[in-house]
C-alpha cells in the first residue's frame, strides 16, 4: 500500500483490511468447498448421482447456515464502513485551522489558499495552479467546486475523493500527517486532457509553509 | 394437440369472465367531465391547498376512473395489477431516492450555489425589480488580468515565461507551443492567435489538446491574452 | 379466428418467401422464426464482440507502452483513447452482452423450452433484431463522424456528454446516444415479447415450477430491464435536447442539474447488472445441473433468491455515486441495501456449488465453462463488497480495482457464460457436436490469461492508480517501475487470449462442417428443446407440441434405470 | 395472404389473452419512461419556485378544452371496444374514426397553441420550465400521433369483422394516453 499521509488514511484502510479478512474467509471457503465437490463427485463407473430436492430440512441448512452467517458479516461491515464514512464525509471538524478552495476545470486544478491573513475570499489569498501547498497537522476545509464538467478530487496518500460537480461547492476536510510531495488527481472523465490532469499536494512543515506564503505574495512562486 | 381453445380470440377466457360487469360508460364519461370543470374552477379561489386539492387530487380522481372502468383493470386478472403497481412503486422510489440532492440546494456539506442564484434571479425578475447578473454562478470570481489568467489557466503547459514547458505540456504531443520560438511567430500572425484562443487547436489542426476558450472568455478578454501572448515574442 | 394481418405486413409473410419472396440473405433477414432471429443476434454480437475486443486491444496497448504506434491502429491520441475505452465499455454491455445472453440464448431458448412453436410476436420480435441491427450502425458510424466517437465514458456524465465545447465530438456524442436510445427501444420490444411468451405459451402440463432456471432468468432479466429503463429513455431524451437544441437540463447555470443525469442513469444501470447476470446464473445451474446429473439442489429457493435479488437490485443505484456528489447522509442508506443484496447473490452461489454435491460429475467442455464461470464469478462477487462499503469506497472509487472488480463480474457473464451456452446448445443450434479437444484448448487459453489480465489490475487498483488515464507519466509515484510492469503483464495475457480465440473459431468452422452427427438429445437431457430435430425445424416440433409431466431437472431419480428423465415423457 | 399466427400466441396460460398482457407489460414500460420525465419535472419544479412565474403564461383553457377533446375520445374508444364485443365490425370502426378525430383535435389544437407559445419566445430553450413544457408535451404528442395511426390500421381491419379483440388493445393503450394527459393537465397548467 502506498503511505498514509492524513489522520484518516489508517482507519480507511482498516475497513478494507476488515473486509478483505471477512470476505477472503468466505470466499476460500466457497472456492474450497467448490472444488473438492468438483473432486470428489467425480463421474465413477457403476455410480448413479443422487436424488436430492434441496428443500429436506436436513440438507437445506447446508444453504440457510451459510446464509444467516453472511448476513451476521454484513452488519460487521456496515458497521465499520458507516463509522468511517460520517469520520470523512458527513462530519466537519469544528477547530478547523484553514479554509482553501479548489476549483477544478478542463484540465487543470485552481487552489485559492487563504495566505497569510488565514482568511478565505480577501486580497491576499494566493492563486496556484497544479500545486497545493498545505502544512502538516493542521486540520484544512476544503471548498470543492468546478467550473465546466465534472472533476474529482482525489489524493491517493490521504484516501479521500470527492468529484466537483459545476454549480455546487462541497465541503470535506483532510489533515495530514507527514510532510513530502504527492500525486493529485483528477479521476472523473473530463474530456480529452484528463490524463494531464495532474497535479502535486505540497505537505510542509511550519516554516517551510510560512516562506511558502512569503514567497507566493511577493509573486516570486512558481 | 391439447390447446387451450377457450382462451384466445376477442371473446376469449379474459373477457368472458368479467361479461355483464361493464360500467355506465355514458354516466362515468359525464363524471369525467365534470371532475375537469372542478379542477379547472378551483384555482379561482386562490387557495393554495384549495388548488392543490382540486388540480392533483381530481387528477387522481380521474385517472382512476378511467383506469378501472375504461381500461377495465377493476376485471382484470390479479397479475396486472401487481406489475403495474410496481411501475409505479419505482417511480415513487426513484423520486423518493433522487430529491434529496436534485430537489434540495443545499444538504449535508454541500450546496447548490448555481441553483440557489437562479432561484433569487428568477423570483426577483418575477417581482418586477432590476435583474441583476449574479456572479455567483461562477464559482468564484479572481478578476480578470490576462497575466494572472495566463499563469493560472495557460501556465500549466504553455509555462509562466510562454516557452512551452508547463509540466503539464511536458509529455504531449504534438508540443505546447513555443511562443518565445521566433520559428513560431514566422507562420503566425495575430488573427490566427485569436482564432486558437477561441476556437481550439484542433480548428486549425493542430493538438486537440489545445481548447477553445469562447465559453470561458469574452473577446475582450481573449483580445487581452492574444496581447498578453505577443509579449513573448522575440524582440517584441 | 381470422388470423389477418394488416396490408403492411402481407408482404414481408413468413411463407410468401417460398414463392415469390425475398431471396437469398434477405430470406435470412426476413424470417420471423424465433431460432433464426437469435441466429442473427448472436452473430451480430460475435461481430460486436470483436470490434470491442479490438478496442481493447489497442487501448491496453497504449496503457502498457505509451506512445507506441500500435499495430493495426497506429498512434492513439487523447481524445482517440477516451473515445476507445467509452465505445468498448458500451459495446461490450449494450451490443454484446445483452443482444447475446438475454436476446439471442431468449430467443433460441424460450420457445424451445417451454414447449412453443415460436415467440408470441414473430413480427415484433422480427422488428426488434431490426432496431437492433439499425443501432449497432449508428453506433459504428458514429466513430467515423468528424470529431471522432464519444469519449465522455460509457456513463455519460454531463455536462461533459451535453455540451459539445466540452466534450469535442459533436456529432458523434449525438449519434452514440441515439444508438443507445435505439437499442433500448429493440429491447424493450424483445423483453415485452419474452415475458408474455413466458407467462401465457407454456405447453400443456409445463406449471410454473417446470419452467427451467434459465428462461425464468432470462424473464426476470427482461422484467428489471423493461421497469428501469423508463427514466433513463427519459434522461436521453433531455440529454439529446441539451446536445442539439441547447436546453438547459443538465445545465447548472440554467436551473438544471447533473446530478439527475447521474440518478437516472444509475436507476438504469446498477439493474442492468442483473439483466445480464441473471441469465448466465441460468445458463450455468442449467449446463451444471446436465453434467453433474443432478436435480437443481432447490429449485424454489433459487427461484425466490432471484427474484428477491431483482427486487433489491432496484434499492442500491447511489452506490456508483458515493464521491459523485451525492448527499453524503444518503450513502449510508445505500451502503445498507447494498450489502444485503450480498446475502441473496451469496445464496444463488450456495446454490449451485450444493447442486455439486452427490452428483457424478462430468468435465466436458461446456461443464467446465460452466465451472468456470462460478470460481470467476466468486472473485467479482467479493470484492464487490469493498465498493459497495461507502467507507472502502472512498479510496476504491474510480481506481482500477473498480475496473477489475467490474471485469471479474462481467467478463464470466458475458464470455465465459456465452461460450458455456454456446458449446452447451451448439448441437442444439447446428446438428453437430463441437470438437472436445479444441474446446478445452480455448477454454484453459481462455481463462488463464483472464486472470493473469485482471489480478495485476487489482493491484495497481489497490496502490492508488486511476482508470481512464491514457498516459501515467504525469503521476510520478503512480508511474512506478512495479506498476508499468504490471500493466505490461496485463496486456501480453490479453494478446494471448486474443490469440487463443483463433481455436474457437476454428473449432466452430469445423465442427459446423464435419463435426459428428449430434443427433436429438446427445447430453442426456431432460429439458424439452432435446426431444426435437437438431436443428429444429420451423415450428419446432413437426409432430405436435409437446406436453408435460415434471420438472426439469429429474436427474438421478431412484425409480428409474437411465439417470435421465426428460420433462415429456409420459411416465 | 395471411401471417399464420403461432400457436405460441393462442396459448392464455395466465388467463389474460397475449395481445392483452402485451399491451399491460408495454403501459408498465410506459409508466416508468413518462414517471422518469414527470418525476424529474416535479423534483424541479418543486426546488425552483420562480418557475411559476414562466407557467403563468400557459393557456389554462387551452389545456382544459384538450383534456376535454381526449376524455371524450377515451369515451368514444370504449364504445369502440364495446361494439366489437358484441361483434359489430363496422360500429367498431366507426367509432374508431372518432376517437382519431379527437386526436386530431387534440393536436391541432396543440399546434396552434405551441405556435402561439413560440411566437412570443416562450421556445424550449427559454428557461428550465418550457424545456420541461415541450419535452413531456412533446412525448406524450407522438404517443397521440403514434396512436392515431395505429388506431387508423385496427379500424381498417375492423371495419372488415377482423382482428376484433386489437380494438380493446388500441383502447386501452389510448386509455393510459388519456391518463397521463390528466396528469400533464395539472402540472403543466394549473399549478401556476
Amino acid at each position: 500500500m502506498i503511505p498514509q499521509a492524513s489522520t484518516y488514511a489508517a482507519s480507511i484502510d482498516n475497513v478494507i483490511l476488515l473486509i478483505a479478512v471477512l470476505v477472503g474467509f468466505w470466499f476460500i471457503a466457497a472456492e474450497g468447498m467448490f472444488f473438492w465437490l468438483i473432486w470428489r463427485f467425480r463421474a465413477k463407473e457403476g455410480v448413479k448421482s443422487e436424488y436430492l430436492e434441496g428443500h429436506e430440512p436436513h440438507v437445506k441448512k447446508w444453504i440457510t447456515w451459510p446464509h444467516s452467517l453472511v448476513l451476521v458479516c454484513d452488519v460487521f461491515i456496515i458497521i465499520g464502513a458507516v463509522q468511517v464514512w460520517y469520520n470523512v464525509k458527513q462530519r466537519l471538524p469544528d477547530d478547523a485551522d484553514a479554509t482553501i478552495r479548489i476549483i477544478g476545470q478542463q484540465w487543470a486544478w485552481t487552489f485559492q489558499h487563504p495566505g497569510a491573513d488565514n482568511d478565505l475570499d480577501t486580497a491576499d489569498d494566493i492563486f496556484t495552479v497544479d500545486d497545493l501547498h498545505v502544512e502538516v497537522d493542521r486540520t484544512y476545509i476544503f471548498q470543492l467546486q468546478s467550473r465546466d464538467v465534472l472533476h474529482s478530487f482525489s489524493v491517493p496518500v490521504f484516501r479521500i475523493k470527492q468529484d466537483a460537480i459545476p454549480g455546487r461547492s462541497i465541503m470535506g476536510w483532510f489533515e495530514p500527517t507527514q510532510t513530502g510531495e504527492y500525486d493529485v488527481q483528477c479521476v472523473e472523465i473530463c474530456g480529452i486532457g484528463h490524463g494531464v490532469m495532474a497535479a502535486r499536494i505540497h505537505i510542509e512543515d511550519a516554516q517551510q509553509h510560512a516562506d511558502w506564503i512569503r514567497s507566493a505574495s511577493t509573486g516570486t512562486a512558481q | 394437440m391439447a390447446e387451450h381453445h377457450d382462451q384466445h380470440g376477442a371473446h376469449g377466457a379474459g373477457h368472458d369472465e368479467h361479461a355483464g360487469h361493464h360500467p355506465n360508460y355514458k354516466k362515468i364519461y359525464f363524471t369525467l367531465l365534470g371532475l375537469l370543470v372542478v379542477s379547472v374552477v378551483g384555482p379561482v379561489f386562490g387557495i393554495v391547498w384549495v388548488t392543490l386539492i382540486s388540480a392533483f387530487g381530481i387528477a387522481l380522481v380521474k385517472a382512476n376512473l378511467v383506469i378501472q372502468n375504461f381500461m377495465h383493470l377493476k376485471w382484470e386478472k390479479r397479475i396486472a395489477k401487481w406489475f403495474l403497481t410496481a411501475s409505479l412503486v419505482l417511480m415513487a422510489l426513484f423520486v423518493g431516492g433522487v430529491s434529496v440532492d436534485v430537489l434540495n440546494h443545499e444538504g449535508n456539506n454541500w450546496e447548490n450555489i448555481a441553483a440557489q442564484a437562479a432561484v433569487e434571479r428568477g423570483l426577483a425578475a418575477a417581482a418586477g425589480e432590476e435583474v441583476v447578473e449574479e456572479e455567483a454562478a461562477e464559482p468564484v470570481d479572481v478578476g480578470f488580468n490576462a497575466p494572472n489568467m495566463f499563469n493560472l489557466v495557460c501556465a500549466s503547459c504553455h509555462g509562466a515565461a510562454g516557452d512551452g514547458k508547463g509540466a503539464a505540456g511536458l509529455a504531449l504531443d504534438p508540443r505546447p507551443a513555443n511562443f518565445t520560438d521566433p520559428a513560431f511567430w514566422a507562420e503566425r500572425d495575430r488573427a490566427r492567435i485569436v482564432n486558437v484562443i477561441t476556437n481550439g487547436g484542433a480548428s486549425v489542426g493542430r493538438s486537440p489538446l489545445m481548447v477553445g476558450w469562447s465559453a470561458s472568455f469574452s473577446a475582450e478578454q481573449i483580445e487581452q491574452l492574444a496581447d498578453y501572448v505577443e509579449t513573448f515574442r522575440p524582440g517584441a | 379466428m381470422a388470423h389477418t394481418a394488416t396490408a403492411a405486413d402481407t408482404h414481408h409473410d413468413a411463407h410468401a418467401h417460398e414463392h415469390h419472396g425475398p431471396q437469398g440473405i434477405l430470406k435470412y433477414l426476413w424470417s420471423t422464426d424465433h431460432k433464426m432471429i437469435a441466429m442473427q443476434y448472436l452473430f451480430t454480437g460475435i461481430a460486436m464482440g470483436l470490434i470491442g475486443a479490438y478496442m481493447a486491444y489497442v487501448f491496453r496497448m497504449q496503457t502498457a507502452f505509451p506512445g507506441v504506434n500500435v499495430p493495426g491502429f497506429g498512434q492513439v491520441s487523447p481524445g482517440e483513447y477516451n473515445s476507445l475505452i467509452t465505445n468498448h465499455g458500451t459495446i461490450m454491455i449494450f451490443w454484446v452482452a445483452m443482444p447475446v445472453l438475454v436476446a439471442a440464448f431468449g430467443n433460441f431458448l424460450i420457445p424451445l423450452m417451454i414447449g412453443a412453436d415460436d415467440m408470441v410476436f414473430p413480427r415484433i420480435n422480427r422488428l426488434s433484431y431490426q432496431v437492433f441491427l439499425l443501432s449497432a450502425i449508428v453506433l459504428i458510424v458514429s466513430f467515423f463522424v468528424p470529431g471522432g466517437g464519444f469519449g465522455g465514458a460509457w456513463t455519460a456524465y454531463p455536462p461533459l456528454s451535453a455540451v459539445a465545447e466540452y466534450n469535442q465530438t459533436n456529432l458523434g456524442s449525438s449519434l452514440w446516444l441515439l444508438a443507445v436510445a435505439l437499442e433500448f427501444v429493440a429491447f424493450l420490444l424483445g423483453g415485452i415479447n419474452f415475458i408474455t411468451t413466458l407467462m401465457n405459451s407454456r405447453a400443456p402440463g409445463m406449471r410454473a415450477y417446470d419452467i427451467p432456471l434459465v428462461c425464468w432468468m432470462i424473464v426476470i432479466a427482461s422484467i428489471l430491464f423493461m421497469l428501469s429503463v423508463g427514466p433513463l429513455i427519459a434522461g436521453a431524451v433531455m440529454l439529446f435536447f441539451d446536445q442539439t437544441l441547447g436546453t438547459g437540463f443538465y445545465d447548472p447555470a440554467r436551473g438544471g442539474d447533473p446530478v439527475l443525469w447521474q440518478h437516472l442513469f444509475w436507476f438504469f444501470g446498477h439493474p442492468e447488472v442483473y439483466v445480464v447476470l441473471l441469465p448466465a446464473i441460468g445458463i450455468t445451474i442449467d449446463v451444471i445441473a446436465t453434467f453433474a446429473r443432478k436435480k437443481v439442489f432447490g429449485y424454489k429457493l433459487m427461484l425466490y433468491t432471484t427474484v428477491a435479488t431483482g427486487v433489491l437490485s432496484f434499492f442500491v443505484w447511489a452506490h456508483h455515486q458515493f464521491i459523485a456528489g451525492i448527499d453524503p447522509r444518503m450513502a449510508n442508506v445505500f451502503t445498507i441495501t447494498t450489502l444485503l443484496i450480498s446475502v441473496p447473490i451469496a445464496e444463488l452461489c450456495f446454490v449451485i456449488i450444493a447442486t455439486l454435491y452427490g452428483g457424478s460429475i462430468r468435465l466436458t467442455t461446456p461443464m467446465l465453462w460452466a465451472l468456470a464461470f462460478m470460481a470467476e464469478f466468486l472473485i467479482g462477487g467479493v470484492t464487490g463488497i469493498f465498493l459497495g462499503a461507502s467507507g472502502a469506497d472512498i479510496y476504491f472509487h474510480d481506481t482500477y480495482f473498480v475496473l477489475a472488480h467490474f471485469h471479474y463480474t462481467f467478463f464470466p457473464i458475458a464470455i465465459i457464460g456465452t461460450f458455456a451456452a454456446f458449446t452447451y446448445w451448439f448441437p442444439k443450434m447446428f446438428g453437430r457436436m463441437m470438437n472436445d479437444t479444441l474446446g478445452k484448448i480455448h477454454f484453459w487459453g481462455t481463462i488463464i490469461p483472464f486472470n493473469i489480465i485482471f489480478i495485476p489490475l487489482f493491484v495497481l487498483g489497490i496502490g492508488g492508480e486511476h482508470r481512464r488515464i491514457y498516459n501515467y507519466e504525469h503521476f510520478p509515484e503512480l508511474a512506478g517501475e512495479g506498476m508499468f510492469m504490471l500493466r505490461q503483464i496485463a496486456t501480453v495475457a490479453l494478446l494471448v487470449m486474443l490469440i487463443f480465440q483463433v481455436v474457437f473459431f476454428y473449432n466452430c468452422y469445423v465442427s459446423w462442417k464435419k463435426g459428428e452427427k449430434a443427433g436429438k438429445n446427445p447430453w442426456k437431457a431432460n429439458t424439452l428443446e432435446w426431444t426435437t430435430e437438431s436443428p429444429p425445424p420451423h415450428g419446432n416440433w413437426p409432430e405436435g407440441l409437446p406436453n408435460v409431466y415434471r420438472g426439469p431437472y429429474e436427474y438421478g431419480h431412484p425409480d428409474r434405470k437411465e439417470d435421465y428423465w426428460p420433462q415429456n415423457q409420459p411416465s | 395472404m395471411a401471417f399464420p399466427k403461432p400457436q405460441a400466441t393462442l396459448r392464455s396460460a395466465t388467463g389474460i389473452p397475449t395481445g392483452r398482457l402485451a399491451v399491460w407489460w408495454l403501459l408498465a414500460s410506459e409508466v416508468v419512461i413518462f414517471g422518469g420525465v414527470l418525476g424529474s419535472y416535479l423534483m424541479h419544479r418543486l426546488g425552483h419556485p420562480e418557475w411559476a412565474e414562466a407557467a403563468s403564461h400557459t393557456n389554462t383553457w387551452i389545456g382544459a378544452f384538450n383534456t376535454f377533446v381526449l376524455l371524450t375520445s377515451s369515451f368514444t374508444a370504449v364504445l369502440a371496444h364495446q361494439a366489437a364485443e358484441k361483434g359489430d365490425g363496422k360500429k367498431a370502426a366507426g367509432f374508431l374514426v372518432l376517437t382519431i378525430g379527437g386526436a386530431l383535435t387534440f393536436l391541432m389544437v396543440k399546434s396552434y397553441e405551441w405556435t402561439v407559445e413560440i411566437l412570443e419566445g416562450f421556445t424550449i430553450t427559454a428557461n428550465g420550465f418550457w424545456s420541461f413544457y415541450y419535452t413531456a408535451a412533446g412525448l406524450h404528442a407522438l404517443h397521440v400521433i403514434a396512436g392515431a395511426i395505429i388506431m387508423g390500421i385496427v379500424a381498417a381491419d375492423a371495419y372488415r369483422g377482423r382482428e376484433l379483440q386489437r380494438v380493446e388493445l388500441i383502447g386501452i393503450y389510448w386509455h393510459f394516453v388519456d391518463v397521463v394527459w390528466i396528469f400533464l393537465f395539472p402540472l403543466l397548467y394549473i399549478a401556476k
